[in-house]
């Protein structure tokens, strides 16, 4: 049971990541990139991180890949030039694929792990051990992250203001 | 019966492999973005299995701290794309070529 | 879990052994408080009281310079001389470039105090990456420089070049940091795997880490991990083949941003470098050394060779910090044998820091308002016009390019010493020509700026080479007295990387 | 010598540089000039005291005197100011002195553009010259080596003459793969000599005790033999030399090609022939050959070929270093002795004629030998200056230059009877070119060309300004040519306490 | 005063006054003059005391020492040196005083008596040496000296020209000397002179002789590099008369006798044919020469020629005394060619002059006395120094005396051929109409040579003091001796008769008239060594370096360097090109990195 949920889950997410890889359209892509998501997010479930499946789409889905919609609505590209997988381009795109494949391939051969079963729960199922950890082991990234939304979001406005201001001009 | 760890991190390697190539072959900037964000998100799933797996914890509050720093991560790039997209009004990487030898 | 324990997990997080970095942390939130509270025509002074109360913590800094080891927020940070050398390294490069913004950004429409800010945040983020044990640490900081970069890199948004740089570097960087990031997370499952020898749950920890790979020297996955985890930090120091984003970067970056990028960015990725190869990957030095060695040399001919015939200054700097980094990567490379390498390498940065910011000083007064005067020729006749930024110039390059007795070439003399004790001899070669080559462009701008009759500083300029600024002035005279005089006496600095 | 009040030794590298670093500072011009004579004049005074005090100086270890040690922060790399002169050393370190002193004041009377600024390199020059032979420690032989390159560069670069930037570039990227290479070679030594430490006598000690294998040692001489080879410009590394010479300023010239260039030779002397014995004997053979069908033949048939004074004394320069590298190749203590002396010599003449062809230049306007002559007829004193030095060069008995190269000559024998008839050809070679210049420049009938500039600028003897640097410098080579023992003798002590080779010596 | 200390102060004096005229005196002629000629005079004396004292002695001190290789400053005074230094002394005082009225006029009179006073030191210093090396050093100071006093007229071409080949012609002799002298040296260990002529042990080898006699070669102008001496004669007259006829060329004699000792008989051999041949050539030169000195230039050759070929047969002795002899005769020559020249207001060409016997007659009569004497009147000095000459061949080598014979005949023609042209008959230009004799300064050395010239061929008169060097002239004794005597009186005869025949006094080369194709035959003779020469020189050597110089500039620095940095900077392009500026294209890079790595983790790189 497990295992076909796995299996449905997975080709789906493959599926989907391809689909961010090859749709023409860049909402198409957004679209699959959501899809993919949600995905990952129940594998996340199937792992036992219920937490990190709920904190994965709301931050994925809800602000990341909305972020993405509303920017390709804002550009406005659909008179744009769409994709075309040609030539040059596509022959190095093959050896690519290819190349990353064979580097699966690799890892799939020699990456071999000799892990048992899961063992027990861990912290992703329980918000209240992962805030612990959180709070304790972790609180000095958890100031940095702050201080990086912080800067993100001064670099954000900076990027965005439209007009230079006239006490600069001068 | 579950399915091994091997599956999981074969499956987040095929994903991260797949964002790559994305990264590769597109021309459309946040095409790319997206592609990069997929290669994040394949980490952390390949995270949350081994944390799984292996009984550990730091994998899982890793997650946390990824996806955080993602989203900083796309609201500057978007940031910059779209400031980029007002002054040469294109977002196609193969146009965006002023810098060069 | 017990909250006595929990306490106890917090009683480790021992705060007041960041100081220097929540300093800078509380500096940047002051400038923010500073610029709502202070009216719009005293925003001016803002950067000066930045530049001044980041020289006061450097002072607090020199004056408490720490040199015990000891591992600190339970093991996320190591307290070490070099972090403390670093420290030190990082507030300098930060004040520097503060000084820097401070000519270069006025007039250009851009806000001042969010650039300081960011600037003191992404130094105090350094910081902390340099001292980090932990790769979840590590991550988070590095991706808070990484973030902070990518604004600095497109800082002056109204320019297309800028913005273009900026989604480079935020390309290369997103793809670098999930190689990167892909590579922890190898290593951190395969440390925790439950069939093999050695098997941690601390494998987000170094010294859990290293445990596991020295009991399991030739693990597939971990060389896969520890490779990706190399071509993430490769990027940062701009190490081939993941080095061609730099001149573009570069180019297009704000003077000052860019100059930060080839410092204390590249720096921050060599210690980190330096302390995974030294202190977690030593198990797999059949890999990793190769692998150094290999980088090290294209780097060195990939960044002269490409430099050679450059007439932008800075893609022509940034090459030849491409080269420096294979320089660097040399001393890296014999650090795993050679003890004395790891000093070798801190100097070098040292050096490199004075050195680079004598150079992208005086490029910062030459770019002009719009930061395009960037060619060679925009140098000609710079020593008739002012002498005094010629001196600099002069001393930043002949100290960049290891000309004694610039500090520069006991950088490369020590480099020179370490890869000598390592062994490395096809790589020296390679260094020998590498050095013969990177005179010809170093001297290409020298030329330039000495030996051109004709002057080709336009009048806009000149009034800037003139006034400059004090703050300036001073600022440059001691770092080309500091790149001359660290040649001919280390003093305190010779015994701390000579020991 | 601790009952002095400053270390001579030190004063001398302070001296200079502390003058530049005023001039640096912004000290007017007025009181530079009158502060550099001093500057130049110490140094020389020093090496002068040091040369008659040697005699009697405490040797107190491996032949030195006045030892002393400074340290600068590196002792942990066995890196320390370590001061001291041995019978080798001193030599140089005089030749250094003397050819200063002439240089600055030739360069003191001139009326160069940017006169502070050349004089702060020409200090810095000086400073690393008096630093370079009375370094013991070998990193600070190679550093201040490089102190004084540095300014050669800048100043061919700024006040050079025709194809300055050209000549600045090929001599900057000559010399410093040449100085790379080199430092490669001594950085080896210290690594694999096992003192631990960049002192030459510690080197020593550890060597004598534990002699490196002799594939190490070849590889090592090799790479100093080259390295040091295009300092010196050993054929075909000599390129930079008439190229850069020939677009020197007068007095970066003289001390380049009369004193820096010996840096490389002392190197072989004091550093490659005793510590890496075997190298010498794998690699004699070529270095020999080399010299003698490269420099003296080769390079001597072409200088004979030059039309451009500067150039000619550029050419004749490298030819004269391939004696240099024949005594080198002999190995035996009269033919190190003899390189030791000729280095002395070869300096003092090329900074004598690369002075007065400079004087030459002033009076007609060109370097081009086709355009002169009869010079002789305005300029009588000129003419008897530049004829000695010209006879000083070619080796004439009674100069300094004898004395080196008749001990190569004959020690060349026993090395090989084809290259001493090889090398000994060469003093034909140099009276052909260099009687040739002479009567170009100065005899026979004034051409039209000079006559021309001479009616518009009426020639003038060489000034007393002009004179008294080249007095120095003749009166040096005469001293030394008519009494040799007061520089043999210390160079003959030197060499029997660490004998230059293996080869039998005579 | 001990005699080293004398010998030293001999040396050193004219040292002294070179030093002093060429630091003070330079623009003081006068003073120079005087300086340097009490200079001589101290020689001049100081030598005869010496000579004549009859101290005989050695010292040395260390001048130069590395390992084992030493050279000395020493002084070897035997005979041999006395008998030179005395001749220098003499003939050098001669002609300093000579100077005085000879270049009274002169602008740069200072340098000339300075160069003088050098060459003085420089010669003495030969004489003296008790070493090779040292005599070496000496040689190549005497090089110099001849060299500054030909240039002394330096605005003139010919001068500058002539005085560069005298001075590279003798290095290309000393080339092989000093390879001489290091041979000997590894040979014997020593080239002390008294060592070497302590004789134990010593190697003999042909090598050693011959190279050395190379020097002489050089520096006597013996063929085939005698063409430097004809040529010097642009210098002063006087210079003429020290240097090149009475002691510098006489130096190259002086050193084969001082190493006789290492000769081989193979060596001599070739030593006295190039001597024999030099004596003969020359003479034949002579014979179609106009320019007075340049008849003298040959004549000395050709005396030189004696010389060799005598120590080549094997005798010192004779070789010395000609020296001797010809030291005065041919110094009074060339100073009385001198006086004339002075006369005729620096005309040189004889057939320019004419009739001079009534207005010079002082020049006359020494000059005719100095003719008579190397032409081998009997009596007179030259005919004993040439007789014994004579006597030695015919006793050694047949051919070499016949030789020698035709050369007497010869030296006899031109000399005569010079005396009538010169002094008797009219006067042929308005400067030899103009003539009148020389002042006191000019004609005393000219009495006082004649004098010797006259008395110098009696042994006795030296009183013994050169005995070890006089003691063995070769006496014929018997039928020899007539058959000798005999053919030098003959020779004597047919070559004063012929030229007093052939030659009119109608300033007409009555040779090139009425034998044009024997005088186109000498003239080219002349000519053959220096167009050979000039051929090597500007065909050569010339072209050889030219090619050089355009191999090293096109090949070493064009090609090769600027090809390889040509390759590198290519390279460098292709490096810059690769900086597309498109990001995809810069994940490429990314990826082949990636990749690169991978293969190194797995095994495969």
């Amino acid at each position: 049971m497990e295992h076909l949920a796995f299996t449905c889950l997975s080709v789906f997410s493959l599926a989907c990541a391809l689909g961010v890889v090859l749709s023409k359209n860049a909402i198409n892509g957004a679209m699959c990139l959501l899809l993919c998501l949600a995905g990952v997010a129940g594998l996340f479930v199937q792992l036992h991180a219920y937490l990190l499946a709920f904190v994965l789409v709301l931050v994925y889905a809800g602000a990341v890949v909305a972020l993405f919609l509303f920017i390709i609505m804002l550009l406005d590209m659909q008179g744009g030039r769409t994709w075309k997988f040609r030539g040059l381009n596509a022959a190095a795109g093959f050896v690519a694929a290819l190349l990353l494949i064979t580097g699966l391939n690799l890892l799939a051969v020699r990456g071999h792990l000799e892990a048992g079963p899961p063992i027990g729960n861990s912290v992703g199922s329980s918000l209240k051990f992962y805030s612990y950890q959180l709070f304790t082991t972790y609180l000095l990234p958890v100031q940095i992250i702050g201080f990086l939304l912080l800067i993100a979001m001064l670099g954000v406005i900076v990027l965005s203001r439209r007009a230079p201001q006239p006490e600069d001009a001068k | 019966m579950t399915p091994s760890l091997d599956s999981y991190v074969m499956l987040s390697a095929a994903l991260f492999a797949i964002g790559f190539l994305g990264v590769l072959i597109r021309r459309n900037t946040l095409v790319i973005y997206m592609c990069l964000e997929l290669m994040l998100v394949a980490a952390t799933l390949a995270l949350v299995a081994f944390s799984r797996f292996n009984g550990t914890e730091d994998g899982d509050v890793f997650v946390f701290f990824i996806l955080t720093v993602a989203a900083a991560e796309v609201a500057v790039g978007l940031a910059i794309i779209v400031a980029l997209f007002r002054a040469r009004q294109t977002v196609q990487v193969d146009q965006l070529d002023s810098l060069k030898h | 879990m017990d909250f006595t324990v929990l306490r106890d997990l917090a009683a480790g997080n021992t705060w007041w052994a960041i100081w220097p970095e929540l300093g800078l942390g509380f500096l940047a939130l002051f400038l923010l408080v500073l610029e709502t509270v202070l009216p719009k025509s005293a925003h001016g002074k803002i950067p000066a009281i930045s530049i001044a109360a980041q020289l006061g913590i450097l002072a607090a800094l020199l004056a408490n310079f720490d040199r015990s080891h000891h591992e600190i927020f339970n093991g996320l940070l190591m307290q070490s001389p070099q972090g403390e050398l670093m420290r030190v390294f990082f507030i300098v490069s930060s004040i520097l470039v503060s000084v820097l913004g401070r000519v270069s950004l006025p007039g250009r429409g851009v806000p001042r105090v969010e650039f300081h800010h960011i600037v003191l945040v992404v130094a105090a983020a350094m910081m902390l990456l340099v001292q980090s044990r932990n790769f979840v640490m590590l991550f988070v900081a590095l991706e808070t420089v990484t973030v902070g970069l990518y604004i600095l890199v497109s800082y002056y948004r109204s320019n297309p070049k800028t913005l273009e740089a900026g989604l480079k570097y935020l390309v290369m960087g997103a793809l670098s940091s999930a190689l990167l990031l892909f590579g922890i997370v190898l290593l951190y499952g395969v440390a925790g795997s439950a069939g093999l020898a050695g098997r941690t749950p601390a494998g987000m920890y170094f010294v859990g880490l290293a445990g596991f790979l020295e009991a399991n020297p030739h693990n597939f996955m971990a060389a896969a991990g520890i490779v990706l985890v190399l071509s993430g930090i490769a990027f940062k120091i701009g190490a081939f083949p993941f080095q061609v984003w730099v001149p573009d970067v570069y180019q297009g970056a704000p003077t000052p941003v860019t100059a930060f990028l080839a410092v204390a960015s590249k720096a921050a990725g060599f210690v980190v470098l330096l302390v995974l190869v030294t202190q977690v990957f030593t198990p797999y030095d059949w890999l990793v050394g190769p692998v150094l060695v290999f980088m090290s040399a294209a780097t060195m001919l990939f960044g002269n060779l490409a430099a050679l015939k450059q007439n932008n200054v800075k893609r022509l700097i940034g090459l030849s910090g491409v080269s420096h980094a294979g320089f660097i990567l040399l001393a890296v490379a014999s650090a795993s044998q050679v003890p004395s390498a790891v000093g070798a390498v801190y100097f070098y940065l040292i050096v490199y820091l004075i050195a680079s910011f004598a150079v992208f000083g005086v490029m910062t007064i030459l770019a002009g308002p719009d930061d395009a005067q960037q060619d060679l020729s925009d140098y000609s006749g710079l020593a008739k016009k002012s002498p005094f930024l010629a001196g600099v110039l002069g001393c930043g390059l002949g100290s960049l390019a290891g000309i004694p007795p610039l500090a520069g070439f006991m950088g490369k003399l020590f480099v020179f010493i370490a890869a000598f004790k390592a062994g490395h001899y096809g790589l020296l070669a390679v260094a020998v020509v590498c050095v013969a080559i990177s005179i010809y462009y170093y001297f290409g701008w020298i030329r330039s700026a000495y030996f051109s009759d004709e002057a080709a500083i336009s009048p806009a300029i000149e009034s800037r080479v003139a006034g400059g600024g004090t703050l300036v002035r001073v600022t440059l005279a001691v770092l080309a007295a500091a790149s001359v005089i660290l040649g001919f006496y280390q003093g305190p600095l010779g015994h701390l990387i000579s020991r | 010598m601790s009952n002095l009040p400053l270390d001579p030794l030190l004063l001398s590298v302070a001296a200079p540089l502390t003058l530049a670093v005023l001039i640096a500072v912004g000290l007017p011009k007025k009181i530079v000039v009158k502060l550099a004579y001093a500057a130049f004049a110490i140094p020389a005074l020093v090496a002068v005291y040091l040369w008659s005090a040697f005699a009697c100086a405490a040797k107190e270890s491996h032949g030195y005197a006045f030892l002393t040690e400074y340290s600068t922060g590196l002792g942990g790399l066995g890196i320390s100011l370590k001061l001291g002169l041995n019978g080798i050393s001193l030599p140089l370190f005089v030749l250094a002195g003397v050819v200063g002193l002439a240089a600055g004041l030739y360069a003191l009377q001139s009326t160069a553009e940017r006169m502070k600024t050349y004089l702060l390199l020409l200090l810095v020059m000086q400073a690393g010259l008096m630093g370079t032979f009375a370094s013991v420690d070998i990193f600070f032989y190679y550093f201040f080596h490089e102190l004084a390159l540095i300014p050669t560069f800048i100043m061919v670069g700024i006040w050079g003459g025709r194809d300055r930037s050209h000549a600045a570039m090929m001599m900057t990227i000559y010399l410093t793969v040449g100085a790379m290479l080199s430092l490669l070679g001594l950085v080896a030594i210290y690594a694999k000599s096992g003192a631990g430490s960049f002192d030459l006598l510690a080197i020593r000690d550890a060597l004598s005790a534990h002699p490196l294998g002799e594939v190490t040692q070849k590889h090592i001489f090799g790479i100093l033999l080259f390295g040091f080879g295009i300092l010196v410009s050993l054929w075909p590394f000599h390129s930079w030399a008439p190229l850069g010479y020939g677009a020197a300023p007068s007095s970066a010239a003289m001390l380049h090609a009369g004193v820096l260039k010996k840096f490389g030779l002392y190197g072989l002397v004091q550093i490659a022939l005793p510590l890496l014995p075997l190298g010498l004997l794998q690699w004699n053979h070529s270095m020999a050959a080399l010299a003698a069908v490269g420099n003296v033949v080769v390079i001597g048939l072409v200088t004979m070929a030059q039309r451009d004074l500067k150039q000619m004394i550029g050419f004749s320069s490298v030819m004269h270093m391939g004696y240099a590298f024949l005594g080198l190749a002999v190995g035996s203590l009269l033919g190190v002795g003899g390189v030791v002396m000729l280095m002395v010599a070869h300096g003092l003449s090329v900074a004598l004629l690369f002075l007065l062809s400079t004087s030459i230049h002033q009076r007609t306007n060109t370097f081009d030998m086709h355009q002169m002559g009869g010079l002789a007829q305005k300029a009588p004193v000129l003419a008897a200056l530049f004829v000695t030095a010209t006879f000083a060069s070619v080796g004439l008995p009674g100069f300094a230059n004898f004395w080196g190269e008749l001990p190569i000559f004959v020690s060349l024998w026993g090395f090989s009877h084809c290259l001493t008839l090889v090398a000994l050809s060469g003093t034909v070679v140099s009276a052909v070119y260099g009687l040739r210049a002479a009567a170009r420049v100065f005899f026979g009938p004034q051409t039209e060309a000079f006559a021309r500039f001479a009616a518009s600028k009426p020639t003038v003897d060489i000034t007393w300004g002009e004179r008294i640097p080249a007095l120095i410098l003749i009166a040096a080579l005469l001293f030394v040519g008519v009494w040799p023992r007061s520089l043999s003798t210390a160079i003959d002590q030197a060499l029997a306490r660490t004998p230059p080779s293996v080869v039998a010596s005579r | 005063m001990s005699p080293l200390s004398t010998a030293l102060l001999v040396l050193l004096v004219p040292l002294a006054s070179a030093v002093l005229i060429a630091l003070f005196l330079r623009t003081r002629g006068t003073a120079a003059s005087v300086l340097s000629v009490a200079a001589a005079s101290f020689v001049a004396l100081g030598a005869l005391v010496l000579a004549f004292g009859g101290a005989r002695f050695t010292g040395s001190l260390e001048w130069f020492r590395l390992g084992s290789f030493a050279i000395e400053l020493g002084v070897k005074f035997d005979d041999l040196a006395a008998l030179m230094l005395s001749i220098v002394g003499v003939v050098g005082l001669c002609v300093h005083v000579f100077s005085l009225g000879y270049m009274h006029d002169d602008s740069a009179k200072a340098r000339f008596f300075g160069g003088l006073s050098i060459f003085m030191f420089s010669m003495i210093g030969i004489v003296l040496a008790d070493n090779l090396f040292m005599m070496f050093i000496f040689w190549e100071l005497v090089g110099f000296s001849s060299y500054f006093l030909i240039n002394h007229y330096c605005h003139k071409q010919s001068a500058a020209d002539a005085s560069k080949k005298a001075f590279i012609v003798n290095r290309v002799g000393d080339f092989g000397f000093i390879l001489g002298i290091i041979l000997c040296y590894w040979k014997n260990g020593t080239v002390n002179l008294t060592e070497l002529g302590a004789g134990h042990a010593l190697v003999y080898s042909r090598l050693i002789p011959l190279l050395l006699f190379c020097g002489a070669v050089g520096k006597s102008a013996q063929l085939p590099l005698q063409v430097w001496l004809p040529d010097a004669m642009e210098g002063p007259t006087p210079v003429s008369a020290l240097i090149h006829a009475a002691t510098m060329v006489a130096a190259g004699i002086y050193m084969l006798c001082r190493i006789h000792v290492l000769m081989v008989p193979p060596a001599m051999t070739v030593i006295a044919w190039v001597g024999t041949l030099t004596a003969l050539y020359s003479a034949l030169c002579a014979v179609t020469q106009r320019d007075i000195k340049k008849v003298l230039a040959y004549s000395t050759l050709s005396q030189l020629g004696y010389m060799v070929a005598a120590f080549g047969l094997g005798s010192v002795s004779a070789s010395m005394f000609h020296l001797t002899t010809h030291a005065f005769f041919k110094a009074l020559l060339f100073l009385g060619s001198g006086s004339v020249i002075v006369g005729c207001h620096h005309e040189q060409d004889i057939f320019r002059m004419g009739g001079l016997r009534a207005r010079m007659p002082v020049t006359f009569w020494t000059f005719t006395v100095a003719v008579a004497a190397i032409a081998g009147l009997p009596g007179l000095a030259g005919f004993f120094s040439k007789d014994a000459i004579l006597v030695l061949a015919f006793g050694s080598n047949k051919a070499v005396f016949a030789v020698l014979a035709l050369t007497a005949v010869l030296t006899a023609f031109y000399m005569l051929r010079l005396w009538k042209i010169v002094f008797l008959g009219s006067a042929r230009s308005e400067e030899a109409g103009h003539a009148h004799e020389s002042g006191f300064s000019i004609t005393a050395p000219l009495v006082l040579l004649a004098v010797l010239s006259v008395v110098g061929g009696y042994t006795a008169i030296y009183h013994g003091a050169f005995d070890a060097v006089f003691s063995g002239v070769p006496e014929a004794e018997g039928p020899t001796h007539y058959i000798v005597l005999a053919t030098s009186l003959t020779v004597l005869l047919l070559g004063a008769g012929l030229a007093l025949a052939f030659y009119a006094t109608d300033g007409k080369d009555a040779l090139e008239e009425r034998a044009p194709g024997a005088f186109g035959f000498l003239v080219a003779l002349r000519a053959s060594f220096d167009s050979a020469y000039d051929y090597y020189v500007a065909k050569i050597q010339q072209r050889l370096a030219m090619a050089l110089n355009f191999l090293d500039l096109v090949v070493l620095s064009g090609v090769l360097i600027r090809g390889f940095s040509g390759a590198v900077e290519i390279l460098g392009f292709g490096v810059r090109t690769l900086h597309t500026g498109r990001i995809n294209h810069y994940v490429y890079w990314f990826l082949g990195g990636v990749v690169l790595l991978w293969a190194f983790a797995a095994g495969i790189l």
